[in-house]
């Protein structure tokens, strides 16, 4: 889990929008650019055939495999990438487990927006003491390894998917309240801000009514690429024997347990290793082509 | 004997007892009662040993792969670190390929008083590698010293812990220690814990206790080099070391032998293949096994503490006899054997094992598989609902989903659960578990995580309070005839398997490899394993890749 | 100042060849939207010690000429007619071959005196880079030169200056370091890209009045890009038109005043606001917008705009010629009358 | 850091060159950020004592293990202090930090200075080397993508970044193992200790290389994407150009300056993930590291040493944030000047 959490905010520092495209160059639709839809298909694609193919697809149950079908081999009758040590098949282990990964990554995402992106807003818009006084505490959350918090929480209420998930928020609140904490200044001094201001609109609009909108496309493109980086740090976790407790699936837990026969079964690790790989590509893609077209640093 | 496995980063083994607990898979060779040479044993380069080699041997980090300290006063981990402890400090008492228990720096012992009292006699001329004499005043200063410790690590031994035994030195080479009650076992046992290992007396009182632990001084075969604590241990050989080989040249072969901690069996088969290493103890994961046998000599260890499934009497479901019953019939062990470890194992119905005292297989009135009739109690239970557990190990864990397919084929509900070695007593004390996957029995049953560990009332990780099976187990612990001891422990076996307290399985140890050319007994020819794992005797150990002479 | 082939007058034969003579200059850029024709066929010359003003609206392709001649366009432009530095082309010349040219034959100097010097350098160390680029002295020489360039450019103190950095100056003070840097080499042009736009009236006279000094003292002619007319009328010798990428109107400066043909000039002229115009009047302001220069327009491009358009402008456009002496328009119906005397 | 270029007013004569020396900003600086460091060093230890509080379990079991009797566990508690309410027992420990005594650890008879002592520079030299090989690749790499927008480093770079970004770091670490131990035994597959510097750097070869991959990716994308656009927009480089300077000595000597300030605010926000990230690659290559220590710690419930650790890991943090503010000083003039008159 070298993968840094907060240094993603890095590349997300803001910069005032990019100047508009060159003069008379049509605006091209957001969707056509390669840049967005080849990764994005993709990622539907996985989407799809995790959470909706099981319903009606004839894929067996991740979990209570055959134990007469232990260790098959990848394309073995039935069993398309084989089935693992206790029998279960590796294909329904992806997909429930892809289900497990998604989730996570995505409520990680949406806790960090929700709480950390609103602290960034009030620190930063409020300033003074309670921004002191806030951004003090994120540092702590920020200077304290974060993997102590993680390993600690999961290890403490024990490794389920909730605790997984309220682990890994650990990571993502501080990250995302930087950002918008960042994003929010820069746009705190932006004229049209002081004009609102001064025509005496209430705080509370300005936040959500003027500096919001504006940070969106920054914050959102910070979450693809946060979503990303949590679905390699939950692997990280089962790695360490925290995450997501066995039998369940998910594609952390099955590198995870697959490293202990990787000379002898290299495919319980590699199948997951890939889609794992490819899930984050298509995450860090999609990140950078709506970056670039909402001209976010 | 097998360490923890793989990357779980549990803690370092608190005694001697748990580490069984943690007891993997192994290919448990014959049926034999005491081991005889197994069928992969080391034919091809068996040639003589030869003196000044250098080897490094690798342990398992969940096990035997960290050790904050040295000094028997403070170490807790005494049976994980007996490698270490035995190369450092010699043994009083070592066990011999017979499986019987010789004396080493010790020459024999008696009983005496009815029993409390055992006299030992000490070999004379020996010297600590600093020099000073190894004598009954040392070995009585060690033995004051390890009780008195105030350590919060000091080590527990139980027949000595509550009631403090009075030690005495009757001469310059003999002492005698009396204890409260008769503890036949007491010799065994010593030779897995801490008072096994004497230290210099003059060293310790030198470098004080926090320098010792890292620098210890005893009169084994070897000396600390330098000594980086849960990573590396680097020795050499001692050049006062008073044993002889068997042709008379000086002992020990190796010139110089280091221990590094190793994260798990993958990276001891990498570390080897590499060649940073040319011995592994206690390979855990029996899928990897092939992979090691391709390029290194594999031995099994002897196996003596069967798996077994706990059922907690106290609380519903498995406090009436009938859920119990229907866990016997779901439970097909011989399909677990061919299912994860291609039928290697004995499948067998006691708490002993092939390689261990006492053994007996098959006990009369043991409830077999039967998925019909575990069906038939499950509808007439109205259903049967609870949680497994068992020890985050990947093999463990791995037996659990096996177990629970088996057990849901016959309609029972059942949800898992792993913890690490803390959280695992928790939940025992805790006493809200219901059914548990651990390990029961020993080399010698009384000993170690033994039955009564598993299955007396006084024990805290018990799911059995019967008056009369406690009756049978401490009076098989507490008469030194073997003939009263055997029938004692298969009058308890056939006890357990009426009242269905809970189905054995079978009995598992792990591996140790080591590279061609290179042997020592224990690790690449079996002997019997104490409590948990097995002795390696290194001051036989020999590489005769890289030897000199 | 010469003028292309069929001028109505006769050519002046044997003059030395101008010190800069741009002919037919063609500037196109690539853009994902399609081509841009920022420059469509201009020509003019500038003989040494000359000051030549070009004025246009923003978009009319004043700068784009201007980065053309000093050969800094980017790589999407396609520049074709012919530039000339001392009778030798520059259209064409490799990326090595410019290097040599840029800042010891033609220098520049910008608009934006705020973001023209890198702010995490020392304004001495950025001068000297100049230096050193192209003349062979070491970092003491240089530092010497450098100061030497600061005290031209009138920057007080300049021993201490050099070590300071660009936020510690003042708008007007960088501005002339970005004139000394340009300097550095003796250029032969130097051109003024809208050079004081940015700066307040005060310190836009000095900065002029600073590159006037040093055209006298040193030779070097002057090409001053602007959109301000009064500027062009204070200080040029010559003013050129431009709108929509192509040159409209050419003249000495006193003559370009005195009678304006151009609807456009004249246009532009009318915009300045007046002192002694009546107050609460309704500026005149030039209707509808720049050409889009993506198309090229059929007739005049300035015909949607102009007052006095009639039929044949939309139809054809009208080419730039020499209709009086020195004296170039691109109108078919240019303003004969003198208009009401001002400028 | 939002550096508010203003128009100065004319200075009063002192001199860059003595301000520079006199360095005065950098102390206040640095004073200021201690002062805040302070309270986020003790929200750090606060914070770990109350998670482990909060976990099942605790040394007492775990050192005494299976055979322990209800009796001794609690007499062994009481000998820990661990029956003490929390706050008195954190009131202890931070009484003997302020005194620099961090205690001893409870598993073993060594103290946890001495622990540290041992193992926090294999940990540190992890790091360094991590950050080192970064730099040292991602920068040159960096230029020449800018150099050649589009071209052929640019777009095998693009993939390079995407890959190194997306790979988990312990798959990652399986493989190259397998490849660089195994298959062609050229670094150590386990760590011993080096006995010599060049068998040091072949022992922290391998991890750190794992380490640095997906940093390398981060570094090359950022470094890239601000230099192409100060190529691309920034007025500065046109005089440079408008100079005669060429492309290769604008990029180096002018946007690489700028660059360097934006690329230390990348390394001063990833230092902490990136010692929280040791942990793995220490589990991994058996380094005698603090993030090995850590684990143990936290499943033996061995409070002192984890307080420790963490109390370790809130200093480096805040050092590294320190460091990287007064590199702003360094690299950034506006911000040195602009300090110094606040």
């Amino acid at each position: 889990m070298s993968v840094p959490a907060a240094d993603i905010l890095a590349t997300a520092v803001p910069v005032p929008a990019a100047s508009a495209g060159e003069p008379g160059a049509r605006r091209r639709g957001v969707l056509r650019s390669a840049e967005i839809v080849i990764p994005g298909t993709v990622l539907l694609l996985l989407l799809f055939f995790c959470f909706i193919w099981p319903l009606f697809g004839m894929v067996p149950k991740p979990v209570g495999g055959l134990l007469q079908t232990t260790d098959l081999p990848l394309f073995s009758s039935g069993h398309i990438f084989g089935t693992d040590i206790v029998g279960n098949d590796i294909m329904s282990r992806i997909l429930y487990g892809g289900r497990v990964s998604f989730v996570v990554a995505a409520a990680v995402q949406v806790i960090g927006l929700t709480i950390g992106g609103l602290l960034g807003l009030v620190a930063a818009y409020a300033g003074g003491w309670l921004e002191a006084v806030l951004m003090r505490v994120l540092d702590v959350f920020i200077a304290f390894p974060s993997l102590v918090l993680v390993l600690a929480i999961a290890d403490g209420l024990g490794p389920s998917e909730i605790h997984v998930i309220w682990a890994l928020s650990a990571f993502s609140i501080p990250a995302f309240a930087q950002v918008s904490r960042a994003a929010a200044l820069s746009l705190r001094d932006r004229p049209f801000v002081v004009a609102a201001r001064l025509s005496g609109t209430r705080t509370w609009r300005i936040m959500f009514t003027h500096l919001v909108p504006n940070m969106l496309p920054q914050l959102l493109t910070f979450s693809l690429l946060g979503a990303s980086i949590t679905i390699i740090i939950e692997g990280a976790l089962d790695f360490l024997g925290y995450g997501i407790p066995p039998p369940g699936a998910s594609w952390g837990n099955m590198i995870a347990s697959g490293q202990s026969y990787i000379s002898v079964y290299p495919m319980l690790v590699v199948v997951p290793s890939l889609f794992l790989l490819l899930t984050t590509i298509c995450l860090n893609l999609l990140g950078d082509g709506l970056r670039s077209r909402w001209g976010v640093r | 004997m097998t360490p923890k496995i793989s990357f779980r980063p549990n803690t370092r083994k608190s005694a001697l007892r748990l580490s069984s607990v943690l007891v993997a898979t192994a290919l448990a060779v014959s049926l034999a009662a005491c081991g005889k040479s197994n069928s992969n044993s080391n034919t091809g380069a068996s040639n003589a040993p030869k003196h000044g080699g250098s080897l490094t041997v690798l342990e398992g980090q969940g096990f035997a792969g960290n050790w904050p300290g040295l000094d028997p006063a403070t170490d807790t981990d005494g049976a994980a670190n007996m490698s270490y402890m035995d190369s450092i400090y010699g043994e009083l008492f070592e066990l011999t390929a017979g499986g019987k228990t010789t004396g080493d720096l010790a020459t024999g012992y008696s009983f005496s008083d009815g029993g409390k009292t055992i006299n030992i006699t000490l070999r004379q001329g020996v010297k600590f590698s600093d020099g000073t004499p190894f004598n009954a005043d040392a070995v009585v200063f060690n033995w004051k010293r390890d009780l008195t410790a105030t350590c919060t690590c000091k080590p527990t031994f139980p027949p000595v812990q509550n009631t403090p035994p009075v030690i005495t030195a009757t001469g310059p080479y003999s002492l005698s220690i009396a204890l409260k009650f008769v503890d036949a076992p007491f010799i065994n046992a010593l030779q897995g814990s801490v008072f096994n290992w004497i230290a210099s007396p003059t060293a310790i009182n030198k470098l004080g206790e926090k320098q010792f632990a890292l620098t210890p001084v005893g009169a084994g075969p070897y000396t600390v080099v330098t000594d980086t604590p849960d990573s590396e241990l680097v020795l050499k050989a001692n050049p006062l070391y008073w044993e002889k080989a068997p042709d008379g040249s000086k002992l020990p072969y190796l010139k110089n032998l280091t221990f590094k901690s190793v994260a798990g069996d993958n990276q001891a088969l990498t570390a080897m293949e590499s060649g940073s290493a040319q011995a592994y103890e206690g390979i855990s994961t029996p899928q990897l096994v092939p992979a090691f046998k391709a390029k290194f000599q594999v031995t099994a260890e002897p196996s003596t503490s069967p798996y077994n499934i706990q059922l907690n009497t106290k609380i519903p479901p498995f406090n009436n006899v009938k859920a119990r019953q229907a866990i016997y019939y779901a439970t097909n062990a011989a399909l677990l054997d061919s299912s994860l470890f291609h039928d290697t194992y004995p499948v067998g119905q006691s708490f002993t094992a092939p390689a261990g005292l006492f053994y007996e297989q098959n006990v009369p009135g043991y409830i077999t598989y039967d998925l019909n009739k575990a069906k038939a109690l499950v509808q007439e239970l109205g259903g049967l609902s609870f949680n497994l557990g068992t020890i985050s190990v990947p093999t463990a864990i791995s037996m659990n989903e096996a177990i629970q397919t088996e057990w849901q084929q016959a309609g029972m509900k059942v949800t898992l659960q792993s913890w690490d070695l803390t959280g695992l007593i928790g939940a025992f004390t805790g006493g809200k578990w219901e059914a548990m996957l651990q390990t029961a029995g020993a080399y010698d049953p009384g000993t170690g995580v033994g039955v009564c560990f598993r299955f007396c009332s006084t024990s805290p990780f018990t799911g059995v309070w019967d008056k009369k099976l406690d009756g049978m187990l401490l009076g098989a612990a507490g008469t030194t005839d073997q003939a009263t001891r055997k029938s004692l422990y298969d009058q308890a076996a056939a006890y357990i398997a009426q009242n269905a307290y809970g189905p054995f399985l079978f009995p598992i140890a792990g591996y140790d490899v080591a590279a061609k050319g290179v042997g020592a007994p224990g690790l690449t020819s079996p002997l019997p394993v104490t409590d948990v794992n097995p002795e390696i005797l290194w001051q036989y150990a020999y590489n005769n890749n890289n030897a000199s002479a | 100042m010469t003028t292309t082939a069929d001028a109505a007058l006769p050519e002046v034969p044997l003059r030395p060849s101008p010190l800069l003579e741009v002919s037919d200059l063609r500037v196109t850029f690539r853009t994902r939207g399609g081509q841009v024709y920022a420059v469509q066929g201009i020509s003019f010359t500038v003989e040494p010690g000359q000051t030549v003003a070009i004025i246009g609206e923003s978009g009319s392709g004043k700068t784009v000429s201007a980065q053309a001649v000093v050969g800094i366009l980017p790589r999407t432009a396609k520049v074709s007619g012919s530039i000339k530095f001392k009778g030798d082309e520059v259209v064409g010349r490799s990326e090595h071959e410019l290097r040599d040219y840029r800042g010891r034959c033609v220098a520049m100097v910008f608009q934006n005196p705020e973001r023209s010097l890198n702010p995490t350098m020392r304004i001495g160390t950025q001068i000297a880079e100049a230096i050193q680029v192209h003349l062979p002295v070491d970092k003491d020489e240089a530092h010497k030169r450098a100061v030497e360039l600061m005290r031209m450019v009138r920057l007080p103190a300049p021993e201490r200056r050099f070590f300071e950095y660009p936020h510690q100056l003042s708008g007007g003070m960088r501005q002339r370091v970005v004139i000394a840097i340009a300097l550095a080499c003796g250029p032969s042009v130097l051109i003024a890209d809208e050079a004081t736009t940015a700066l307040d009236v005060t310190t836009q006279a000095q900065i002029m009045d600073l590159l006037m000094e040093i055209q006298q003292e040193t030779g070097t002619a002057l090409l001053m890009i602007s959109h301000d007319l009064g500027l062009a009328a204070s200080y040029a010798e010559e003013v050129m038109v431009m709108y929509a990428g192509k040159v409209v109107e050419r003249a000495p400066t006193k003559e370009l005043f005195a009678g304006v043909r151009m609807p456009y000039t004249q246009a532009l002229l009318d915009a300045i606001p007046r002192i002694e115009a009546e107050p609460h009047v309704l500026l005149p302001v030039v209707g509808g917008r720049p050409p889009d220069l993506s198309e090229i327009p059929t007739g005049c491009p300035f015909a949607p705009r102009c007052p006095a358009v009639q039929q044949d402008c939309r139809e054809q456009a009208p080419p730039l010629r020499q209709h009086e002496p020195g004296r170039w328009w691109a109108c078919w119906h240019p303003y004969k009358k003198e208009p009401s005397s001002h400028g | 850091m939002n550096t508010s270029v203003s128009v100065q007013p004319a200075r009063r004569p002192g001199g860059a060159r003595a301000r520079r020396l006199a360095g005065s900003p950098a102390l206040r600086v640095s004073g200021r950020r201690l002062l805040a460091a302070i309270p986020v060093l003790w929200g750090v230890t606060l914070l770990s004592f109350l998670v482990l509080n909060a976990l099942p379990g605790d040394a007492a079991s775990a050192l005494l293990g299976i055979n322990a009797t209800p009796a001794e566990l609690k007499a062994f508690r009481i000998k820990l202090h661990l029956n003490e309410p929390l706050w008195t027992r954190y009131g202890n420990w931070l009484g003997g930090v302020v005194h620099g005594d961090l205690g001893t650890s409870i598993a073993s008879p060594q103290s946890v200075a001495s622990i540290l002592g041992q193992r926090l520079p294999v940990t540190l030299e992890l790091v360094i080397f991590a950050l080192v090989i970064t730099l040292v690749v991602s920068i040159p790499l960096a230029v020449l993508c800018a150099r050649r927008p589009r071209g052929i480093i640019d777009r095998f770079n693009m993939v390079l970044s995407m890959g190194s970004i997306s790979i988990a770091p312990y798959v990652l670490a399986f493989f190259l193992v397998i490849v660089f131990a195994v298959d062609l035994p050229v670094f150590p597959a386990i760590y011993s200790a080096p006995t010599s510097i060049i068998s040091n750097v072949y022992q922290f070869a391998l991890p750190s290389i794992i380490l640095a991959l997906p940093l390398i990716g981060f570094y090359t994308r950022f470094l890239r994407a601000d230099l192409l656009e100060q190529m691309q927009s920034e007025d500065y480089v046109v005089t440079a150009r408008a100079k005669g300077v060429s492309e290769w000595r604008i990029l180096t000597r002018h946007a690489l300056r700028n660059s360097f300030i934006g690329l230390l605010t990348i390394i001063g926000l990833n230092i902490a993930t990136l010692i929280g990230a040791t942990v793995i690659v220490e589990q991994i290559f058996s380094l005698p590291g603090i993030g090995q220590e850590l684990l143990q710690s936290i499943s033996n419930r061995n409070v002192t040493v984890v307080e420790g650790i963490v109390l370790v890991f809130g200093v480096a943090v805040v050092l590294a944030n320190l460091l990287t503010d007064l590199a702003y000083g360094v690299l950034d003039p506006r911000i040195r000047h602009v300090r110094s008159r606040s």
